[in-house]
């Protein structure tokens, strides 16, 4: 498809702006002109080209709405209709942030209601909700961490990150200073307890972990984990991304994690919108209340309000109060499906990962062949040795039937990963037809390697080239 | 609601397919002493139609104001309908961030769009995918010149978004730099002499913004210039982003790094968020940027196609080595401003034009009330800060009157007591202005 | 603002590639004298603020109710989040009429499924993709009994909603037909000892209405024999489309047609249009039908897919020989209904249930007031008859209240004086209805 | 694709009932068992598989925001998004038809308005905006003629109508009582003036004449055809479909027609639904100003308020008021254009249809070649000719091309027709590449005719057995 720009004419816009009720005034003069720009060189287009231009553009694009998206790690359930609708209230998208308390009490008892929802959910002491996505709630604990030993006037430049780990975590620990060590996985594919015991010391702030891990696995250890970390006065940070698999069924809080952040747009069903927005609540055991973010919302006879005089606290990790309107749709969420369906979505998720582990068993490796939780890892080291086909020819392949693809290539210590989530709120049928597919795939990589190769053989454009694209970057567009 | 489709006898066969006579069995990884037994304490489920009652009930406990005089980092401005018919397209919002290309060209072009754009707005050469927002935008600008440089002092001009500074000062707090801030002049605008005393041979990165907070212009060639000297380098900032219609983008003037709130390009107020950080920068960065990028190729048939590229910046590659740990971005806000930028076009400068004749009213008719005075004399986009008798008196009377007021500088300038930063756009007519003057003389 | 994308280059080089030298010239076959001179008188245009701006300024003169009682023929349902998704899909709404079948298989088996869940809610074999109206459905079919039988008499019942009565009447006053009504009796069902005498071998067709327009169920079976017995046909409306949750079909019943108003399912109020007509019918009179039908079929390949089929009836071809004169018809409407059913699936019938409990409710509290009274014995569904002292009066203090009361009947029954039709959905809360208790007692 | 009724799984729901709040009753007892249905049979589907459905069907839909839609006489221009946001309004949806007229102020004097501008834009008296659709307002102009007729006591059963007429015309006379008499054209593709005055009796009530007829051509002697029509005591009816072509330029009233019906959907820029909603608006010279639909709105010191104290109506044509909210975008379309921008687009409207025509002389045979006002017909003879390629055949291939084909086989009295209307909202470049696709489908016919003749390749099913569905109607799906 032609670009915006490609399509762009002098003198058209599909945008007229007002004529000024108000004297107008020279602004060469009044504002001088070495202040002002001598060129605007934006696409000029008619409103129906603009329509059609990113109308078509929607077209070559996948999401939810349009079939499974079984993207390991990403939960990418469906957002119920009425959270959008919720969301484009009025009254929700309308205020300005700096507005009075008393005009945003609707906006605030619904932030404190989420919170304490959330901190009742993941048996944690408080939230809060200004991080704007997993990542950046990521960097909100381990400153919290930080803040936490600061104030103890302990030097602990470490922390530990189980190679199962997400990519944000050691990167959110360098992020906020920190020197991170990798924490291996044994054999069944949770934390090395042994290793864990050597590493942990008093130069060690706390360990990451992901529970379930990247794996799919119940951190079966968990108290004996916790145990190791907080007996050298570490403090255990859980990374939240994989909690639709144990609403109502087990609390990080309970489990001994310290500090744990979510990712709104996964578990709490709000769409992920091609890349965000998203929200990264983070919610703190007792220890760590006093450095949460501010501003931080007090309730009292008169309602709510915002208040930032905690002296203790890290700061702010962005302006204003997080994703607002993401937490809208999380809010709703929670309430239209309430207690119950929380965990009956954990059920559901759990039950369908292990439905599609043992439907695919006989076709793919399982490098740890347990009962899993909300998703599940195969490896494609059998289709390689025995066809050459990868795993991202797999993945390209599920794209001609329909599918798109699973997470592949994670977490790293799987190779040929393929990692499949497919959520709760896919139907059996919707399952079995993409066994079906897989199954087709593992078929057709034995009898015609080329072709699965060759995929995707039905998109608008087949396989890009992206070391050219890396090679020599063309990342704005040129006349 | 319940919004898994499995009936009991779909969830029967699964069980025996699995070989497990209950669900619960799959939970029993958790250890017994955890699993949860009582029920959470969150109200029980809603009906579609219950849901839009109590919600409809929380957003009513809103006043939604009949104007707004308040900018400060947050703009009203109108929203053009396609917009949202575009980022209403399920295709675009209910689809993860586009790792799989031949199945995200939508995302993937709109994306590359933008950040042509966003670079040409800016006066830059290249822009990423977006960051969370203006804030930690600035903030990641900064750590990174220090990365960059391995040197640990970061200069902010003190006339920069207060909840800017703070976010900077927690981002800097916790990689162990030295943050230190410059006065700002009679005129508004940064003490150059000031900054220039501070510049020594450990700074990484002199943090401005323009228009800054107080809606005053900068001059920025000269910081950039002093800044350079000293192998620092530029990270400037903006407060409206309808400015960059019409004034000098910072990237022409010779900063490194163009970061700021995207918000006023086709997104809504939202209290807040979510809102779009746009971060560009010269070309030479572009392998140390933070955030998604998304590049333009060819498949094999030639024909041209976008990816994500230069990944290996990233965390999921590089894990700590990364240039940031940024994951999911604000793709959809992102793509809300490449339609909101199309359809203005270059109408975007009559807009910013207008914004500048509606400030310069409303500034005018408060400047006629007696014992109202500027503050600042250099020149402003559509924002102004003007020193009354009592600031506290005139935004109670707007509130009173459904009007919100202007940003009360004293709670974080001392000095500026009883001054008011006000914003006027598009969105005041001269009745709604006339009717504030009403209000407040 | 404009929506023509030309620029002065592009019209100036058509008018080359025309060959001619003004856009004037290709109106020269207007008579000069007819060629407007004066400009229309036409407010000037709106930038797309200031539309929003007018319009929101239109739409704010009206009074929103905070309840309403009334139904009378247009019904407040709650509409699931989904139907606005659907029917939002700029590829649905912006399209025409499906005459292209390979690009339009969308509405096509969309409206196809629609007629068949039609079918099945009526208890009929087959039903059109849409009518107008259900007002102008009826009319439509009480013509084509008269047009296939030669007969030229029309039977209506009384009870019919007194405006579909009246468009009955000019459909049936142009074609130069006999319009009869027949009373109801005591119990607000049909007067079947009334209609008996008035059946004849002129009598083309009996319309009726079940629920009819006091709310009260008729028992369709005996009319239909007693039409059918003389020769007539029975068309058989209905008022509030959720009724079919729960009541027996006219279709099941022996009607030979079923029409109706479908805006109950996932249509908005929209002050009376656009509506959606509903019109089924038995097999047997598939070619004769008026509107628009989609049928399924087969490509050369065998793949199934659905095109408008027996089009031989429609005036395109058929002209003035045609069943009908309907072009366009209520696609949309008919999509929204389509998935609305779909969302409810068979929760239509506790949602008709729904209804009944709050009808008999709301019933029974008001019955509780001193001086009213209930007008007809036979069954309900979530609409009722009641005789207050002063109806006026009672609408006034709802009014007052921001509540739209119940449908004062004299109007149309000048012996019904002071009785009240009022309606009852699942939009009225226990305590909404205790709440008009209060207001009215 | 599967159908809604293939997916559904017994038990499932998209859509939850609240729980009764207020005491149930036993239904059988109360209603009685035998006004109940015993089975009910929709299908049931999870909210995710219902939006999966519709929202894959939504993309096996052409639409004008997805491209280039010349139908001939349909008037498929882009309809602003501005117009669908207004109309969405609570505002405009929310309102009872039977709430007070108090409350619906705003309804009323946007519907006053819209008669006042429709007057004013047409030079009619007075207009009336109860019919539902294009077809509906023929009706009801042929009811006030006939009432017309019958309150002056004369017996007219004949109507008039135009061999290029559209069908909804004879049908209209008809369904209205008339006879209907084909008026023949003559070869400047115009009505036959010497065949008018031999039909024109005083047993003739009207003429129902299409200006710019449906050949895209204005009839030059329509002040002749008033003449003679008003001379013999008969009425001029208008169909007003083709009105983009004359907007600002000329009025109907002005030519001498009495009653004239328009399409909103069309001329005002409405959305056409897929088949509707549209609406209908008749105008009447004084004449027949009494014989309008009731009610009416009257304006008076106290606002606006309905009244249907007419005597000599036709009475009603359907409940309530019309397609109230068809209404609403078209008022917010004249609002936001303007009369400037009215004229603006009819101008360019018979630009781009004399464009068209230009481009495509050399290639089409053109029946009439004359400047054409908003629209331009073609014939296909020469293809069929030379290749036995139809026009039919030259329309699917369109479809690959990536346009809806153009209206085909109308106006009857052109062999082959390919009616084109680009309106006003195209750009020359969207022009241009239709007329390079026009001008390569003309030398594929010729050069490869079985590949035309096969088309479209593209599409989720080629060409479907029409037949078929006519002989064995398969209307309504059974299990
Ligand atoms: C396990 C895990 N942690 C953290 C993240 C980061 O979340 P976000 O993309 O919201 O920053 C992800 C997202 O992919 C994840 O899968
Ligand atoms: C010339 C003409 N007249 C009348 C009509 C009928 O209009 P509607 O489809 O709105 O009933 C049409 C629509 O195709 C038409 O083209």
């Amino acid at each position: 498809m032609d670009l915006i720009f490609e399509i762009s004419r002098t003198g058209r816009s599909a945008a007229a702006v007002s004529a000024s009720d108000v004297p107008t005034i020279n602004i060469d003069e009044a504002i001088g002109k070495k202040y002002l720009r001598t060129d605007l060189d934006l696409p000029e287009v008619a409103e129906v080209d603009l329509v059609r231009h990113y109308t078509n553009l929607s077209r070559r694009n996948f999401g939810v709405d349009l079939g499974f998206y079984p993207l390991g790690s990403c939960t990418m359930k469906y957002n119920p209709k009425v959270n959008e609708n919720v969301a484009a209230f009025p009254g929700f998208t309308g205020l300005h942030p700096y507005c009075a308390d008393e005009s945003a009490q609707g906006n605030l008892q619904l932030l404190y209601e989420m919170q304490k929802y959330l901190s009742n959910i993941f048996g944690m002491t408080e939230f809060t909700l200004q991080p704007a996505a997993g990542a950046h709630g990521e960097l909100t604990g381990v400153m919290m961490i930080k803040k936490y030993f600061e104030k103890k006037g302990e030097k602990r430049p470490i922390i530990l990150i189980p190679d199962t780990a997400h990519g944000t975590n050691p990167a959110s620990g360098a992020l906020c200073g920190f020197e991170t060590v990798t924490l291996r996985s044994n054999s069944d594919g949770v934390v090395d307890i042994e290793h864990l015991k050597s590493l942990m010391t008093e130069a060690v702030a706390g360990l990451m972990l992901t529970n379930p891990n990247t794996l799919g696995l119940f951190e079966r250890n968990i108290e004996q984990v916790a145990q190791i970390v907080h007996d050298k006065g570490g403090l255990l940070y859980g990374d939240g991304a994989n909690a639709n698999a144990f609403l109502g069924k087990a609390r990080p809080g309970d489990l001994g994690f310290d500090v744990i952040q979510l990712n709104l747009h996964k578990t709490f069903s709000t769409p992920h919108g091609g890349g965000g927005p998203g929200s990264g609540p983070v919610g703190v055991s007792a220890k760590l209340v006093d450095y949460l973010p501010v501003p931080r919302i007090i309730k009292s006879g008169n309602g709510y309000n915002w208040s930032d005089k905690f002296p203790n606290t890290i700061g702010r990790v962005r302006a204003f109060y997080g994703n607002f309107n993401v937490v809208v749709k999380a809010y709703t969420y929670i309430r239209s499906i309430g207690a119950e369906g929380l965990k009956h979505a954990t059920e559901m998720a759990v039950l369908n990962a292990n439905y599609i582990k043992e439907k695919l068993k006989p076709y793919f490796d399982q490098p740890y062949d347990r009962l899993c939780m909300h998703e599940c890892v195969f490896s494609g080291s059998r289709q390689v040795a025995e066809s050459g086909v990868h795993t991202s020819d797999i993945a390209k392949r599920l794209i001609d039937y329909g599918y798109h693809p699973p997470t592949i290539y994670f977490p790293l210590i799987v190779p040929e990963a393929i990692m499949i989530e497919p959520t709760e709120t896919e139907s059996k049928e919707t399952l079995d037809t993409f066994c079906d597919a897989m199954i087709a795939i593992a078929a057709e990589a034995k009898e015609n390697p080329q072709r699965v190769k060759e995929s995707p053989l039905s998109t608008p454009v087949s396989r890009l080239d992206e070391v050219l694209a890396a090679r020599k970057p063309d990342v704005a567009w040129n006349k | 609601m319940d919004y898994c489709p499995h009936t009991p006898e779909n969830i029967a066969q699964m069980q025996s397919d699995i070989g497990i006579a209950s669900i619960h069995e799959l939970f029993a990884d958790i250890p017994e002493k955890f699993r949860l037994k009582s029920a959470l304490d969150i109200p029980a489920a809603l009906s579609e139609q219950e849901t839009i009652a109590t919600m409809s009930g929380l957003a009513s406990k809103n006043k939604l104001p009949q104007l707004t005089l308040m900018g400060a980092g947050a703009y009203s401005h109108f929203i053009p309908a396609v917009v949202g018919h575009i980022v209403g397209r399920a295709e675009f919002y209910t689809a993860y961030t586009p790792y799989q290309a031949e199945i995200s060209q939508g995302i993937l072009q709109a994306i590359y769009e933008y950040q042509t754009m966003v670079a040409h707005l800016t006066g830059t050469e290249i822009a990423n995918a977006s960051m969370y927002d203006g804030s930690s935008a600035m903030a990641e600008a900064a750590v990174l010149c220090a990365k960059m440089s391995n040197r640990t002092k970061i200069i902010v001009a003190h006339s920069v978004h207060p909840e800017y500074r703070q976010v900077v000062n927690t981002y800097s707090w916790a990689n162990g730099y030295n943050l230190v801030e410059i006065p700002y002049m009679a005129s508004g605008q940064i003490d150059l002499t000031a900054l220039q005393k501070e510049l020594d041979d450990q700074v990484a990165a002199v943090l401005v913004q323009s228009p800054n907070f107080f809606g005053v212009i900068e001059d920025i060639a000269p910081i950039a210039d002093a800044a350079h000297q000293k192998g620092a380098l530029l990270v400037a900032g903006f407060t409206d982003g309808t400015s960059l219609g019409i004034l000098q983008p910072a990237g022409v003037s010779g900063a490194d790094f163009v970061v700021g709130e995207g918000q006023s390009f086709g997104n809504p107020l939202n209290y807040g968020g979510p809102y779009l950080g746009i971060f560009a920068a010269k070309e030479k960065f572009m392998r140390r940027i933070p955030g998604r990028l998304v590049g333009a190729t060819f498949d094999k048939n030639g024909k041209r196609g976008f990816v994500l590229t230069l990944q290996t910046r990233e965390q999921h590659i590089r894990r700590e080595k990364a240039t940031s740990n940024i994951c999911s971005n604000e793709a959809l806000c992102a793509l809300a401003a490449g339609v909101y930028l199309a359809a203005l076009g270059k109408n975007l400068k009559q807009l910013a034009c207008l914004n500048i004749y509606k400030a310069q009213y409303l500034k005018s008719k408060f400047l006629g009330i007696k014992g109202w005075k500027e503050v600042f004399a250099a020149p402003v986009y559509n924002e102004f800060v003007l020193r009354c008798p009592d600031a506290r008196l005139v935004n109670e009377k707007l509130q009173a009157a459904g009007i919100i007021g202007g940003y009360e500088l004293h709670k974080d300038y001392p000095e500026l007591d009883n001054a008011l930063l006000f914003c006027a756009t598009e969105m005041l007519s001269k009745d709604d202005m006339d009717k504030v003057i009403e209000i407040v003389k």
